[in-house]
């Protein structure tokens, strides 16, 4: 004698309120259990890496503020750090630091997002999420007095960053850095003992070490299943060679430990961003590059495009969302014959499967929110 | 001048009623003119009052719910935003009528009106002072949970009409959560009762008023279910599962636009303050408060309570997370159950000896007001600790601080399954620490 | 029981209660058939308050129309969607038969007799007596209907329980 | 115009044969279920009816009699449901015409 019961199919987007963004996640559901769960992409797919090899490697920076738009200064660095590599050009001290304080303080404010908006998907009916966007504000005030913009960045630059920051920047980031120890606080002590938040998270999407290893995934999602891997300190650039931080693990590998992570980082930002404005070296901001004297034959290209020479590099950052990698290959000319980005949103989604297999909707919800995805970068 | 006296006598709005039924009695009318006339007066009333309330309070909710976030809310409409509301429910009016294809269409229509009704009609039994109210019934308690409980096929038919799995999934919920709340729910109420030994809304009014106590006091365990089990009944975080935003997008109303989410908007609204309401009535002394009463008018006293208890789940609503299904059934039926039942057994025991003792009020009120605290206070917390809440251990976990690269730090937390496919976590960690 | 009020609930509310059942037999949707149920539900619980059978009313209202009704949708929702609607079996006729000839037979029986009436009120206060009778004169009756609702709930969760986690308790 | 015990007694007779009739003739489980109630109903109709009008030392007595009725068919309903998802489960169908096999 069988039991039967129908299964019950639900797709979760592309248009839904938790789904951050045209992502959609197909879940066969046995009553509220999820038995079977299918990711559907590319709703959001705008062709970048082939609309890319046909622009100049200069042209292509905006691109990088529009895959994963909540960490535009990240996206930015990546790509122009895979160009420098290509082209071996070593930025002056400045703008390594800059590009340091500039990447952690996106890190912070990316962070902000991932943790309001998880609280979010948690049921806190918008409050966590504004609170954080108060933060969150203020560091994009920090962003639009360095560069103009708040949210597609396009300040980092082949070779170094597009201007320098203003005198009133350093005061300003001071006087923040004075004011987030204290919010951070609140947040740890509003979100971390929230009895409620740790029922719904405690034990949820578990995440061996060996299974995160399996599929790939990095960033806050790696660390929470206890493994300290952080390209910041086992592939140092910028300047964080120079700085003094912790690597924050969890230690059990669910939703709760990649929330506590992404808080401690958080601090972490703000140990390194003290620092950095402390140590940072007046100085030029950007290095001298090979201009391109001889165009070959009458190709219409732009002027003074940079021509790498033959080759192939792959560069790495830490990104909050984890391993923000940018693979690139020159045949010479002045557009990339190949680029590639290894976007952490996506291979962290991979693991999407295994953990929500097995567990209620709700709980699929909150692991897509721990997963802290951006679909402009699942899609690119 | 006898005459005009009770008009202005505004402490109780039910005696300028009595005086305007005096002169159609006067007039020599038949005898249901004046029956219907006071019926007319009251339903209206009532309706007036509660169409207006809800209006403002989702301006004011808006509004604090703003506060708390750090929001501003609604400005624009009108002096601070106040006629926000009205221009709501204008364009809720002005919508195009969408019905899903597949919808059951008389069904999906019925829905928002069948859901609409039972909530109007709790405010008939309830006191809004010593005179206003519409039918003082004999059963009023159990007429409020028997009206109550009409919602539950209301929900259901709204989610399976609608033809939209979203709308399924949460009229489920919403069913599994109010048949199990509903038992909580009756058994607060029922230690109520037991206090004042009638069902009659006014009686137990009167009775808190004879003895000059509160039931709060003597029922803080009673409130307490009864606030949760009625968050529950109206969809407020933290037990808005059965509408929950981020999960199913809206419930069992994911399908209904236009006026029709209108009603269910508005008796979301009316349902939360029938419950406030109720609480007010049954715990909070109704229109009375110690003598007040003389120098106030009466359902001041019982609106200014009223929004005061709808004000704290407005405030829940803006700080609490969602709890899971799951956990939200396993809090009924093994966490409120149980101490309600206790509760219900306490409170008879305590009522059998006070009756057979015969001890006068100024003494036993005190003294099972006492036990009845430490009893809440204790019972919460022991079995709260029994169930493995609360504990230490569940809480406040920080993540560990490491500069060694690549070395792994892994502890499964306690009760973490592995999934169907996954690797036993603690044989990981064997192999784990074997390898190191 | 001449007062114009209840004369006019008395025709509404059977007019209702009829009515809607009636549907039930009439519709062809296996949830429109329980919607009108529900009706018919209520409109008894009307027809007892007529009857100033206040506690009974409520309890109707609560039970039926909370509690068994929803227990029908829900079960309407378990099975298949294909068994969803509200068809007779070939025995439509004798039925019909059978049941106008007991329809009829009944009502005659009841029109016909001599009751013996009382001449008296409606009831004041039924709940407080109910509760007198339920806890003195008909106690074991009630203590077995407890017992009765027990295992009847203990039957329903046993039955409807997945195999797997039966063989798992076996073990 | 008065209302009287006649009155009612025929809305019972009317509920009973309806119930009757759905409970012999529908195809459905929960359709035959339906009808069982409907005939509960009509006969706790009938004892309230008897209780208001007629005369007896104990004219409660009706009510409580319905009170128990109401609790058998609260726990008949819960039962007979729960069956019919068994049913389901087992046999693929709810419908009464296919199980008349007397055997699982």
């Amino acid at each position: 004698m069988t039991l039967k019961s129908e299964p019950f199919v639900v797709n979760l987007g592309p248009q839904h309120p938790s789904t951050h963004g045209v992502f959609r996640l197909r879940l066969t559901l046995d009553g509220e259990r999820i038995i079977d769960a299918d990711m559907v992409m590319g709703y959001l797919h705008r062709s970048m890496e082939k609309l890319a090899e046909e622009r100049t490697y200069t042209q292509n920076i905006p691109f990088t503020d529009r895959t994963d738009y909540l960490a535009a200064m990240t996206g930015n660095l990546a790509y122009v750090m895979a160009v420098e590599k290509l082209m071996g050009i070593e930025p002056p001290e400045r703008a390594l630091w800059l590009r340091t304080i500039m990447s952690e303080l996106q890190r912070f404010a990316s962070h902000c997002m991932a943790i309001g908006i998880f609280a979010n998907d948690c049921g806190a009916w918008q409050t966590p999420v504004m609170h954080m966007f108060r933060d969150r504000e203020k560091i994009l005030d920090l962003f639009e007095m360095a560069c103009g913009a708040r949210l597609t960045l396009n300040y980092m630059r082949i070779g170094g960053v597009s201007r320098d920051i203003p005198p009133e920047f350093i005061p300003a980031a001071r006087k923040l850095m004075q004011d987030l120890p204290r919010r951070l606080a609140e947040y740890e002590s509003l979100l971390l003992d929230n009895e409620i938040i740790v029922a719904r998270s405690r034990g949820i999407g578990v995440l061996t070490p060996e299974e995160a290893m399996a599929y790939s995934v990095s960033g806050p999602l790696l660390r929470a299943s206890g493994v300290a891997w952080d390209i910041r300190t086992a592939d140092p650039y910028a300047a964080y060679d120079k700085v003094d931080f912790d690597i924050a693990v969890g230690t059990s590998g669910d939703v709760y430990d990649r929330f506590v992570v992404r808080l401690a980082e958080m601090r972490q930002s703000l140990r390194i961003l003290e620092q950095a404005l402390d140590m940072m070296p007046s100085g030029p901001i950007h290095a001298r590059l090979p201009t391109a004297t001889a165009q070959p034959g009458d190709a219409p290209v732009a002027p003074l495009a940079l021509r790498p020479p033959v080759g192939e590099a792959y560069a790495r950052i830490e990104s909050p969302r984890g391993e923000l990698g940018f693979y690139l290959v020159s045949d010479g000319g002045p557009a990339p014959f190949r680029f590639h980005i290894r976007s952490p949103s996506f291979i962290n989604l991979s693991a999407l499967k295994k953990m929500t297999v097995g567990v209620t909707v709700a709980d699929a919800i909150v692991i897509l929110g721990s997963v802290d995805i951006v679909v402009g970068e699942v899609d690119r | 001048m006898t005459f005009l006296a009770p008009w202005y006598d505004l402490r109780d709005l039910g005696n300028a009623v009595q005086a305007l039924l005096d002169r159609i009695r006067d007039w020599g009318a038949p005898d249901w003119v004046p029956y219907a006339v006071s019926s007319l007066i009251g339903a209206v009333g009532i309706l007036l009052w509660v169409v207006l309330s809800v209006l403002a309070f989702i301006w004011i909710e808006r509004r604090v719910v703003a506060l708390m976030q750090n929001r501003i809310g609604p400005n624009r409409v009108g002096p601070a935003g106040l006629l926000q509301p009205v221009a709501d429910a204008l364009k809720l009016l002005l919508k195009e009528p969408i019905t899903p294809r597949d919808a059951d269409r008389i069904l999906f229509w019925m829905a928002p009106i069948v859901i609409f009704i039972p909530t109007l009609v709790i405010f008939a039994v309830i006191p809004f002072g010593g005179r206003m109210v519409l039918a003082d019934l004999n059963v009023g308690v159990l007429f409020l949970i028997a009206i109550a409980t009409i919602n539950t096929p209301a929900v259901f038919l709204a989610g399976w009409s609608s033809n939209n799995k979203y709308a399924l999934l949460g009229a489920m919920r919403t069913i599994a959560m109010l048949i199990s709340y509903e038992v909580v729910q009756v058994l607060a109420l029922l230690a109520v009762v037991l206090f004042a030994g009638s069902m009659r809304l006014g009686d137990i009014v009167a009775w808190q008023q004879h003895y000059n106590v509160w039931i709060v006091f003597l029922q803080p365990l009673g409130i307490l279910a009864y606030i949760i089990s009625g968050a529950v009944e109206i969809n407020r975080s933290p037990t808005d599962i059965s509408e929950a935003e981020s999960e199913i997008v809206a419930g069992y109303h994911t399908e209904y636009g236009g006026i029709k989410f209108g009603f269910f908007y508005q008796a979301e609204y009316m349902a939360g303050f029938a419950i406030a309401a109720i609480i007010t009535t049954l715990y909070l002394g109704g229109y009375t408060a110690w003598g007040l009463e003389k120098w106030v008018p009466g359902w001041a006293l019982f609106l200014g309570k009223l929004y005061a208890v709808f004000f704290i789940y407005i405030w829940s609503r803006g700080t609490l997370p969602r709890l899971r299904i799951d956990q939200l059934m396993s809090f009924a039926w093994k966490f409120l159950l149980p101490l309600s039942l206790v509760n219900v057994a306490l409170v008879g025991a305590e009522v059998l000896v006070w009756d057979e003792t015969g001890v006068s009020a100024n003494v036993a009120l005190p003294i099972i007001g006492a036990v009845n605290l430490v009893f809440c206070l204790v019972a919460v917390v022991a079995w709260a600790r029994l169930l493995g809440h609360g504990a230490g251990r569940q809480r406040g976990r920080r993540a560990l601080l490491t500069k060694e690269v690549g070395v792994i730090h892994f502890e499964p937390a306690e009760g973490a399954s592995p999934g169907p496919a996954g690797i036993p976590a603690a044989q990981a960690l064997r192999r784990r620490s074997g390898q190191a | 029981m001449d007062d114009t009020g209840t004369v006019i609930a008395f025709w509404l509310l059977a007019v209702i209660t009829v009515g809607s059942a009636l549907m039930i037999v009439a519709v062809r949707n296996l949830i429109h058939a329980v919607v009108f149920m529900m009706v018919s539900f209520v409109g008894i619980a009307g027809l007892y308050l007529t009857l100033s059978a206040d506690f009974v009313a409520v309890t109707q209202v609560l039970l039926y129309v909370g509690a068994i009704s929803v227990l029908m949708l829900f079960a309407i929702v378990l099975t298949p969607g294909g068994s969803r609607d509200n068809a007779e079996t070939f025995l439509r006729l004798p039925a019909l038969a059978l049941t106008v000839l007991l329809g009829a037979t009944l009502a005659y029986v009841a029109i016909d007799t001599d009751w013996s009436l009382a001449d008296r009120g409606g009831f004041t206060d039924t709940a407080s007596a109910i509760g007198d009778a339920l806890l003195g004169k008909y106690v074991l009756p009630f203590e077995i209907a407890s017992v009765l609702l027990l295992a009847a709930m203990i039957g329903a969760i046993v039955l409807v329980r997945p195999e797997a986690s039966i063989e798992e308790a076996e073990e | 115009m008065s209302v009287d015990l006649e009155h009612y007694l025929v809305v019972g007779a009317i509920l009973f044969a309806t119930g009757l009739y759905l409970a012999l003739a529908k195809r459905n489980f929960v359709g035959v279920l339906m009808g069982i109630e409907l005939m509960f109903n009509a006969a706790n109709l009938t004892f309230v009816a008897f209780s208001r009008f007629v005369q007896s030392d104990d004219p409660l007595s009706g009510h409580v009699f319905v009170i128990f009725a109401i609790t058998v068919a609260a726990a008949e309903a819960a039962t007979a449901l729960a069956l019919a998802v068994l049913l389901y489960r087992v046999r693929d169908t709810i419908d009464v015409d296919r199980i008349d096999l007397l055997r699982w």
